[in-house]
């Protein structure tokens, strides 16, 4: 530090330093990417902080700014949507030319904004929140809470002053419907840098409370307004709430990620309120509805019982009837079954006598013939055979007799010349002994001889 | 001769079958001979008609009988 | 001849039946038999008169039955 | 003849059937057959008149239940 | 013939059965006939009777209820 | 007869219903009869008391209800 | 009957809605009808009452499990 050395004034370097720059970069102009890490307005000027990061680490700062001229440029282009892009944690694509002041040192001064890059840089963060929240099981935790059918105690989050606030508030108490609730207001920024924290601290308030949900409304708003509700930090406070918790935070079309992770959402504060109301009167239809269907249906069950019974009555009666009707017939039936049955009986008894009686008839005319024809006839026949034969067996008697007389007789053998000779009437050949002396008498044809027997002799 | 016209047929008939009995036995003498043989023949005779008219008689009774 | 008029019809059939056993044993001389065969003829005559009158009586009782 | 008239059709009935039995089986003398016959005209016409009478009662019974 | 006034209706009709059937096979003697009938109609006329009296009792419980 | 004083209505009309299908099938006697449908009736009554009952405490629910 | 404090409306309806399926089925017998009506008034007068009651001022509460 002894040496004589060359030495300027900070302001001379300064000044060199001005001059180089305007020399080298006053007319060049650059797209940059940054990440806003602070805004900042004053008197129409905005003040930024960008930086760069890489893997966490920053590794370059630079101050911008945008005069109220370019600004206001800008923002009627981009619909006033400005103010919304630089917000400190959006990345943004800046057209700026670098500035070198002694007093301020080096900043980029804002020309041009091309609203795209952080649009898609929103969309970006909010896919990361949204998978974060479902890495970290938060999505759908809401869904797990109990959502009573009536709810009338509402913890309300939201900007006071703010017309989705308002109408939120009078289409709940001012509907014909129903409008018995009781709400509770919990103030919180809807937009801007503290809307996050403010709206998780209004959740976390809002659960020491005996409501039966919390709501929370935005009475509309920009697309970089919105996106405070695709906030982390918000997403979990509502996840996490004991508290069903409904969203209207007004919006067209995306959905934030705090519609997402909520139990409910509504497009709109009145969607919301007229979500509350026509639940709590659709309950009380549905109670009165099933009041009427049971008394319809139990009127019904007794009217019909009554014509059951009505028929059973009836059926006891004309049952009954039937009965006694069929035993009558049945009596008479009997009656006349015995009338034909005894009548058959008379009438087989009758064919039966006569059948007999002819029987005997017959048998007797029977036996009657028989014994005319047989008795009779053959007896008569026998008569005449016996008769015959008799008569045949004489005359062969009366023929042998005459035969033998005709034999017998002497007067033939006298005729051809024999004789007969007796002694004392017995015929020579049968006398015996002496008799000599004895007269003897002969016969013959022409005379009868007597004479002396002289001598005896045999013949032989 | 005559015969007795009361004389029954068997009578008839015994006397034929004893004077034929008399003839064979020759226990009839010369002099009997011829007035026996006369009555045998009569007696044959006599037997012989009474037969017919026997059988006449049943004839008619019979044939009576059978055109009833 | 007559037959007794009380005579019944089995009286006559045994008398005929003993004529003709009479007839058949030929213990009959040939006087009797045509009375014997006239008998016969009558008793068969009463039989069957008999006969024809029971008929005739069994006719009408059937007949009357009938008629009815 | 004359038939009880404290009798019973059934008696009268087997009394029928006992003729009819004698009459097959030919234990009848002609004699008896037209009694037999006529006895049993008898008893069909007793029969007849019990059939007749009892059809009377039963007509007269049935009658008067059918005119209820 | 009396009836035993403790006799149920369908006793009196299984009586009745009885005859019908006895009728019906012929299982019954002339004799035994108009009894038979005369004892069916009895039953028949209680049974009416019974039938009577229960149409009687019913209508005036089914009449009592149609009134209210 | 008496019912139970805690007979059920299902119970009765159970009951009750047997004794019409019962009647409907002729599966009673004609002695039963009338004491069934005695029976039939005290049930009728006591479902009808019941029914009515029932209607009344209903219409006074319903009344009160439409008074609110 | 009485009811519980702490019926929740959802609770109460579904118990109402019960009541009505059960209805619908005719799963219910005369005997309960009347008090299942009851019932039913009950839980419409109860969740009328809710519905209709001025709720207490929302207020501050100790949740010890929101504290962990």
């Amino acid at each position: 530090m002894s040496a004589r050395k060359k030495t300027y004034t900070l302001a001379q370097l300064n000044h060199s330093l001005e001059r180089f720059i305007r020399d080298n970069f006053a007319y060049k102009q650059f797209w940059v990417i940054a990440e806003i890490t602070k805004a900042q307005e004053k008197n129409g000027h905005y003040y930024l902080e960008l930086a760069d990061s890489k893997e966490g680490k920053r590794i370059a700062e630079m101050s911008a700014n945008m005069w109220f001229s370019a600004f206001t440029q800008v923002n009627r282009r981009l619909n006033g949507e400005l103010t919304k892009l630089f917000q400190s944690g959006n990345k943004v694509l800046l057209q700026v030319k670098i500035d070198f002041h002694t007093i301020y040192g080096l900043k980029l001064n804002i020309l041009d904004v091309d609203p795209d890059m952080t649009y898609g840089d929103l969309e970006r963060k909010k896919k990361e929140t949204i998978k974060r929240l479902q890495t970290e099981e938060l999505i759908n935790k809401q869904l797990d809470l109990y959502l009573a059918p009536v709810i009338k105690k509402i913890a309300l989050i939201g900007s006071p002053n703010t017309s989705g606030f308002r109408d939120f508030q009078t289409q709940l108490l001012e509907n014909e419907i129903f409008n018995n609730f009781k709400i509770k207001a919990f103030p919180a920024a809807v937009q801007g840098e503290k809307a996050v924290t403010q709206i998780v601290n209004a959740i976390a308030e809002a659960n020491l409370y005996n409501v039966d949900v919390i709501v929370i409304v935005r009475g509309g708003g920009s697309k970089m307004d919105l996106h405070v509700f695709n906030d982390y930090q918000m997403a979990k406070a509502i996840a996490k709430s004991a508290i069903p918790v409904i969203t209207g935070i007004g919006h067209e079309t995306d959905e934030s990620v705090a519609d997402i992770v909520a139990h409910i959402s509504e497009i709109t504060p009145t969607a919301v309120a007229k979500f509350l109301y026509v639940r709590a009167a659709v309950f009380r239809s549905n109670i009165e509805t099933s009041f009427d269907q049971i008394i319809k249906i139990v009127q019904g069950i007794i009217s019909g019982r009554k014509d059951e019974f009505y028929h059973l009555n009836k059926y006891l009666g004309h049952y009954t009837k039937d009965i006694l009707v069929n035993h009558q017939q049945q009596l008479k039936d009997i009656i006349h079954e015995i009338y034909i049955e005894s009548r058959e009986l008379l009438d087989a008894e009758r064919s039966r006598l006569r059948l007999q009686l002819n029987k005997i008839g017959h048998e007797a005319l029977n036996k009657i013939e028989l014994k005319k024809n047989l008795d009779l006839s053959s007896k008569m026949d026998k008569i005449e055979m016996f008769a015959s034969s008799l008569m045949d067996q004489n005359r062969v008697k009366v023929a042998n007799l005459n035969d033998l007389l005709a034999y017998l007789n002497p007067e033939e053998l006298l005729r051809k010349g024999y004789t007969i000779s007796t002694v004392d009437d017995h015929e020579l050949n049968n006398l015996e002994g002496d008799f000599k002396g004895k007269k003897m008498r002969t016969l013959s044809h022409k005379w009868l001889v007597e004479s002396e027997i002289i001598n005896v002799k045999p013949s032989k | 001769m005559e015969l007795d016209k009361n004389l029954k047929y068997d009578e008839a008939l015994e006397k034929l079958q004893e004077i034929v009995t008399l003839l064979e036995r020759k226990e009839i003498t010369i002099d009997e001979l011829s007035g026996k043989v006369k009555e045998a023949k009569l007696l044959v005779e006599f037997c012989r008609e009474k037969l017919d008219e026997t059988e006449d008689e049943i004839k008619k009774i019979i044939k009576t009988d059978q055109e009833d």
